[in-house]
């Protein structure tokens, strides 16, 4: 039993910064990436899209670490995130 | 036999045509459902596993349609009124066991709500192209039963009819609905209890001993033998004698299977079930089942308004197929039309019966949708020509 | 008219059947009328736009599917949208305004909007938009009598919920009778 | 002890009762074991004292599935694989008869393996006595889903190439309540098995394993059905309770034999009453039948 | 293409028809046969699985019919000729998933080795019974193509011949034959591997990104898609475009199905194929296929003697059926006769093609046995009337 | 750290090239956990860097079926409960192809039960992702296999009569060789899993459980398809080398996840070359692919 | 674990007598019976039945013990043994 | 004779099918002649009763089934009884003479017995008793010449066993031959 990977808490100690990019038209409005951003960077918009829901935004953008958690839980494809050029910080616990 | 009065729903309700056949079935005394979700004719399962409980039915939702069929074969064997429902991909899948059903000679109904096909095709849009299927699916020879309802209505009381139909013949009934018909909420009215007429499962009156599960009678139509009640009866898929013991040669196959097949046959005139409107007198007549038969009014109103003169025939049993009316009818019109939602299968079976003493048509299409009346209008028009 | 056409549309969830069914309802069970209900969905409609149909007539409905509607109910911009051009010319929309963007039309064309949702939301269930929107339906139109519909809605619903429902119906009423007071919106 | 040789066939053996004398001799080779599975059901019935009337038994096809036949009971021959299905509603028309599926490995765990589980994970209240030979015979000697590996049959003419299923480890995983694997040498204890299947309310599973000498013997060249028996003799291991992990059967390997598993878990119909009853409180009558003979 | 010498078995053998059909399967590069027992076709299965390991085949018996019908399906798409063989309730579990490989347009051959039905029936004894299940056994409407030889002999011949009509049209293509030329054992002499002509799978000439899996093609028959090269492409039993996406609409319907159709409809010149035997100027002309084609002939025989003027049809293909030359021939004979083993089924289509241009007769049965030519000679004395 | 924002749909997406891009946005329900399972396979399938050109995915009929029609690779939708012996067939015609089948509980147990205990006791060498909602979605919410006893659906409006599968069990001890299960939450866990089943040699079963918000979590009255997440979150339990009988999922309860077993077993096609080889020896080529595209 | 009965040696302390009937024209000559009579009492005869088989014939009958084991593993219902008339004995070890 | 046909019967085991094969194969292939061979067989039949036919002509063989045999080819009792009357009036009856008890039959007929079983049992394998019989069947009778039943013997059984089979058909045909020699049975 000795297979797996990063857990979903970072424990990394170096963490990359990420660039955030929400595909708002396609986005159900699920809350999947608001709930597990690790990070708390994301919430519900009030904004509607063409079919009625509300994506999410990014309400702390600075502190994406680039995880994906909200790539990877989106079930529509909606939400995507690339590593920022910027440079990486350490953690701080 | 009247039906019992708390199996029945009576009163006015504005239901689709897949609850009101679940309706029809209810107050037929169906007490025993087995079935596999399938679009578009789970909603007969859901009714049913909705109502059962406080009337003592059991519905059980089985693995596949081959469990289903074969559920349902051995429930009518124990004794009670059992029901399937499926549409084409299901239908397929049961046919080896309809078979055995008809081989067993056992009473139950089986639906086929209609959807587009061949393979999963269109699962939610309407279709009528399994019609010969009900006919010939199932390998070697046979003769079915099949009827047709237009309507939420006409899905009620085809199912009580169907249940009738297969008590007093002993074998699987079929009602080929379709999507259009089954998901269609029209008002249904269900009359009292005591106006419903069931025909009763009969039973051998001999004693244990004496009696055998498939006794020549002189309708063809051999009584049952009750389980558990000391009849220690067998019945087998194989060919078999009276006995109900495998009897593997031609002669026995002859027998068995000529039963079978007249057993029907030789009981059309009480099966065949035609609504016939203005047909006397007229130079063409459309033959159409189903929702099919309602769609073509609107096109032979029109056709009539124009002075043609147009008569209908709507097959409430489309199997067996009424070859001495068609026969007859063709001696004497102009022109028959098919109008069926398919590329042409009962058509085939009026373009032979007619034996080109008329002109035959036929107004078909792949499904999807129910025709369009000006389809049929245009072709009544060229076919009073 | 002897027989009226009728679509509402909007997505899965709205309740877009149920509203069908009971205008049916109230139509042939409770007003004497020849109604039939048809429903479009598909697997490929999985919580999105969906459509159900009613022809209401006097005489029995032989074709029973919508061709031209005379009334095209709206619930959503897209179910609007795929909707609004296949009617008859002098249909009547009827949509939520909230979610439906209003386009221009046919000049025999009537509209008349609702706020359904945030009517529903006051009442504490956003779910019983479909039913304000029928209590509208059934001011600014006259395809079926308004008590008919209010009967059909109370035999209809849950049981349980029959108040609020009824309450909702009796908003939407309102709102419409209201509105047909001070104008048509012609567009 | 005195012998007495009958001149000719008399029907007084014990099991007239309960067979269909009009169609003994059976179809079945000589050296084939079924009969043998015959004698364990037709005793436990009679040792059971059960009503005749009130039990049912269901075959699907094979040299097996002629065991329905036999029986002279209230008995269907229905298709192949579709034993327990058709048993499922009959079971339900008809609780208060013992229902018994009797085939044979490739018609009951092959073709109807899916009704198979389903059904021993519903814990339909029946009792499922399926006779592996190790092939099927019926269709003339092939392979099957319990041919040991490398085993040989008229279709793995050089060897099966397919892992066989461990049955009881695949009934108890579906949720069979009762499970027992005898040979047919062991007639007392399979008897015994098959009383105590019948009395287990729930779905209950015995393996009886048997020689077919005509076709898995003779392609196998292990002999007569008489060697398979002595075979048996040798090669049986009775474990009561063992780990169902280590009950496969390998080519002319060991074969564990005992009752294996005998639990308690309400069945099919306890549920649906149970659930009925919760919703529907004292309005709900219990299920405990059809309406009969309508 | 020419045959791989490896495959074939050349030379005089004395083979009963299951072992020269799967010679012929072996002789066409049936490299994929998956399949479940049933008397009277295994020993198709037990000769394939003799034969393969040496040539690099791989036989597998799976779980049931439905298992092997799907199987060759993946195999056919894995690049790989495909087979399986079945008898009557097999080919009925089957009909699902023949189905699909209607939609999916997958090329695979299908033997049906018939016995007598319904249900378990006379599993050792033959019957003809199946053939209308052949034509409308699935759901929904489809064309299908359907061979039936008489002989081992033929057995061999239509096997090749099957495969190369599959690969030709993209479609399963069925043999329809019988227990009794399956267990009868003949001579039958297997050409060299360069006297036996294959086609050869057709595959798109596009790029990947380019191809589409049903593409619009003047013959409807599209190229097909290999995997494995990134063509990446979909393929559904749903109703579906030139793309294989599924899209649910009548229109959609109307494409997909009239297409499948009208690839075997407007070939059916090509694909017919009929062996006749002095049918011009005759009066009489009986018409059978199989091992029905073959015991009519001393009933000709025997009428010819007699001075009556009959000719012969016999099928080689069934399925699509001969339309336009029965209809033309009704204008001419006197009479026409069906000989099958069943209760009358190909005898329904050759009826209603006949349009009562001329009597049309049926020499059935019920199976179990071959016809005794007598009583097709009773009937020929009768239809020469 | 900027947050960019696009104002449209641009298929920049990550999963582009592994997505059939013509066919976003699916038809899955909000807050279906589907999607997320497609992300899982795709992240496999990207981490394993196999060349996605030999790589097929089959799919049943369901809404998980719909799979194969979002993934661009080979992709095969067949019919309800028959992807896997469809994948039998493809697989053997090309082993070199890395053969997943994924579809739905329904699908895959109930309707194709009998295929999925057959190809794992076979071994043949594929991956079966199976992602379990608790119910037939596509059809509206009918109870599964795999629904938990008393809990609701549309046609056991009452309660569910019936014993659900334990899933891992059952594929365990039908002779799978990899058997995981997750739920949609732990994506990264589960593609480790699928990555690793597709990697085994043999028949791997992933059991992904997955929320379906329109009919699972409405019928039985649990929130929206978030809300299921967190109940995972909540009740799951990583429990590698579980015993599986241990792993049984009631209504609400606890779900034990993690790897389960992890064998080894040499495959069909070994056993195949193995046993012609003893019957041929050298003259027998073992087989490695059919004849490829003729 | 604990429900079955008389294992099939004979350990009771009385031993009743049986008298055996055996219907040669069923008897397909497995030696099933011969083989496993626990006190020997069966060998299969020269004489062939008319299917051509050689039933069994006892040939020590006064050892038979009733056991039944004969008529249960006979698969062909041709021999069963009935319990004698006369007095039983006790077994001697 | 232009077409005779032959039936075969005996029980499962004792390679009736086998018989029928190598009659056909030796007409067919090794003899320019037709030859069709089926077999019935059953269900039923399990281990018990089983009978093969052939049709063996110089012209294609039409209607396959036996219906009036010219030789009867008897392996057992129980074959023989149940086909001993359905045969052509000149039938010519090839038995095992310690299995077959026989019967009287039409004048016309003739019968030819063989202990089949004790020679094959002398040397050494019960099992090539049909292979004896044939022997004998080629001595007693000339369907098919001696030398193509020898080769179709030679090519049809097991590979290994030629050698022994081919002794067996040898000690046979001696047996018929001698048998011929001394007279006919007559019944
Ligand atoms: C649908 C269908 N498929 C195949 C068959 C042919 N068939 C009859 S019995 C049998 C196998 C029987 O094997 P098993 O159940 O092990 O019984 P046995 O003969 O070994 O006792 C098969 C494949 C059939 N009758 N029906
Ligand atoms: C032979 C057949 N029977 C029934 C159906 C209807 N059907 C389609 S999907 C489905 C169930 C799907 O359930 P599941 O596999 O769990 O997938 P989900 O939709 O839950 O993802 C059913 C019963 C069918 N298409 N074909
Ligand atoms: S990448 Fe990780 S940290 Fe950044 S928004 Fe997504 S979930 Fe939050
Ligand atoms: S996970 Fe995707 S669909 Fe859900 S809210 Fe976030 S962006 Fe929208
Ligand atoms: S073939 Fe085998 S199982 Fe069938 S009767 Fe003969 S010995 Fe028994
Ligand atoms: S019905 Fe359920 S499983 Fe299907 S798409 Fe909607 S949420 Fe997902
Ligand atoms: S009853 Fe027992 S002791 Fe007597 S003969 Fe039979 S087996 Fe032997
Ligand atoms: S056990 Fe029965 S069949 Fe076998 S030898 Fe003894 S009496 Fe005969
Ligand atoms: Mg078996
Ligand atoms: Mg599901």
């Amino acid at each position: 039993m000795k297979f797996w990977r990063t857990p979903l808490d970072i424990d990394k100690l170096q963490i990359p910064r990420g660039e955030l990019h929400i595909l708002k038209e396609r986005c159900k409005g699920c809350g999947f990436c608001v709930e597990y951003c690790p990070k708390g960077v994301l919430e519900l918009s009030d904004e509607f899209n063409s079919k009625g829901y509300h994506p999410p935004k990014a309400v702390k953008p600075e502190e994406c670490v680039n995880c994906d958690l909200c790539e990877l839980l989106c079930p529509d494809f909606a939400i995507y995130c690339v590593r920022a050029e910027a440079g990486e910080k350490e953690v701080s616990n | 036999m009247k039906a019992d009065p708390k199996n029945v729903l009576t009163g006015a309700h504005y239901l689709d045509g897949n609850h009101a056949c679940a309706e029809g079935a209810i107050a037929a005394g169906c007490k025993f459902f087995a079935g596999y979700p399938i679009t578009p004719s789970t909603e007969i399962a859901e009714r049913v596993s909705r109502r059962f409980p406080l009337i003592g039915g059991v519905f059980i939702q089985m693995e596949d349609e081959l469990a289903s069929m074969n559920a349902i074969l051995g429930a009518s064997w124990g004794g009670v009124r059992s029901m399937s429902c499926t549409s084409g991909p299901g239908f397929s899948l049961m046919m080896e066991n309809f078979g055995l059903g008809l081989m067993l000679e056992t009473p139950c109904v089986l639906v086929n709500v209609q959807r587009g096909g061949p393979s999963t095709g269109l699962p939610t849009l309407p279709g009528q192209a399994d019609m010969m299927q009900a006919r010939w699916g199932s390998h070697g020879d046979y003769e079915v039963i099949a009827l047709a309802p237009d309507s939420p209505q006409e899905s009620f009381e085809l199912a009580v009819h169907a249940f009738n139909l297969s008590e007093k013949y002993r074998m699987p009934v079929l009602i080929m609905t379709d999507e259009c018909v089954g998901h269609m909420t029209e008002k249904v009215v269900i009359p009292d209890a005591d106006q419903i007429e069931l025909i009763e499962r009969r039973y051998t009156d001999k004693k244990p001993g004496e009696a055998w599960p498939f006794e020549e009678t002189e309708d063809l139509v051999s009584p049952m033998l009750p389980v558990g009640q000391g009849y220690k009866f067998h019945v087998t898929g194989l060919t078999h004698d009276y006995r109900g013991y495998p009897v593997i040669n031609a002669e026995a196959q002859h027998k068995n299977v000529s039963r079978l097949m007249d057993k029907v046959r030789k009981h059309a005139d009480d099966i065949i079930w035609l609504e016939e409107k203005d047909v006397d007198g007229a130079d063409v007549v459309v033959v159409s089942y189903g929702i099919s038969s309602r769609v073509v009014q609107p096109a032979i109103q029109r056709a009539v308004k124009d002075g043609i003169k147009v008569g209908q025939i709507k097959m409430v049993t489309v199997w067996p197929f009424p070859e001495k009316r068609i026969a007859e009818l063709a001696g004497k019109v102009k022109s028959l039309i098919m109008v069926e939602m398919n590329f042409g299968q009962v058509f085939l079976e009026m373009d032979r019966c007619a034996k080109g003493k008329c002109e035959t048509y036929l107004v078909g299409h792949a499904g999807g949708t129910v025709h369009k009346p000006d389809e049929i209008y245009k072709t009544i028009k060229e076919a009073a020509k | 008219m002897a027989t009226t056409e009728i679509r509402i549309t909007g997505f899965g969830g709205q309740g877009v059947i149920l509203c069908g069914y009971i205008i049916g309802k109230a139509a042939s069970i409770f007003n004497g009328q020849h109604a039939t209900l048809t429903q479009s969905f598909g697997p490929e409609a999985r919580g999105s736009a969906c459509s159900s149909q009613v022809v209401v007539s006097d005489t029995r409905v032989l074709y029973p599917y919508v061709t031209a509607p005379q009334v095209l109910l709206a619930m959503s911009h897209d179910g609007y949208m795929t909707h609004k051009d296949k009617v008859a010319k002098d249909c009547i929309y009827v949509y939520e305004k909230d979610l439906v963007r209003l386009e221009k039309h046919g000049p025999k064309t009537s509209a008349f909007g609702v706020p359904a949702t945030r009517i529903a939301e006051d009442l504490g269930r956003k779910i019983v938009l479909n039913i304000v929107m029928l209590g509208f339906f059934a001011a600014v139109t006259d395809v079926v009598p308004h008590e008919a519909l209010r009967k059909a809605v109370e035999t209809s619903v849950p049981s349980g919920t029959e108040e609020l429902n009824l309450k909702a119906f009796d908003k939407g009423y309102e709102y419409g009778i209201e509105l047909k007071e001070k104008a048509e919106v012609k567009v | 002890m005195s012998a007495k040789v009958e001149e000719q066939v008399r029907e007084e053996h014990p099991l007239e009762k309960i067979l269909r004398m009009d169609r003994i001799p059976h179809i079945w080779c000589p050296t084939c074991g079924l009969g043998t599975t015959v004698t364990a059901l037709s005793s436990a019935l009679e040792q059971l004292q059960l009503d005749t009337n009130k039990v049912a038994v269901v075959s699907g096809i094979g040299c097996t599935g002629r065991v329905a036949g036999y029986m002279k009971l209230d008995s269907f021959h229905t298709t192949h694989g579709r034993a327990v299905p058709f048993a499922v509603g009959l079971h339900i028309a008809r609780p208060d008869l013992k229902t018994i599926v009797f085939s044979g490995d490739g018609d009951l765990i092959s073709i109807g393996g899916n009704h198979f589980i389903h059904t021993a994970r519903r814990n339909v209240d029946m009792t499922i006595i399926c006779v592996n030979n190790f092939i099927y015979a019926m269709t003339g000697g092939q392979v099957a889903p319990t041919t040991p590996l490398t085993a040989k049959a008229a279709t793995t003419p050089y060897g099966n190439a397919e892992h066989p299923f461990n049955l009881p480890l695949l009934a108890a995983s579906s949720g069979a309540v009762y499970v027992a694997r005898w040979t047919a040498l062991h007639v007392r204890r399979l008897t015994v098995a098959i009383k105590e299947a019948i009395q287990k309310p729930g779905f209950s599973f015995v393996e009886v394993i048997a020689p077919c000498s005509t076709l898995y013997a003779r392609i196998n060249k292990l002999g007569t059905g008489l060697d398979l028996m002595k075979f048996y003799h040798d090669n049986s291991v009775i474990r009561h309770g063992a780990d169902l992990n280590d009950v496969d059967i390998d080519f002319q390997s060991k074969i564990v034999v005992g009752k294996f598993v005998d639990i308690e878990k309400p069945t099919y119909i306890d549920c649906l009453n149970a659930g009925n009853k919760r919703a529907f409180g004292d309005k709900y009558k219990p299920y405990g039948g059809g309406n009969g003979d309508n």
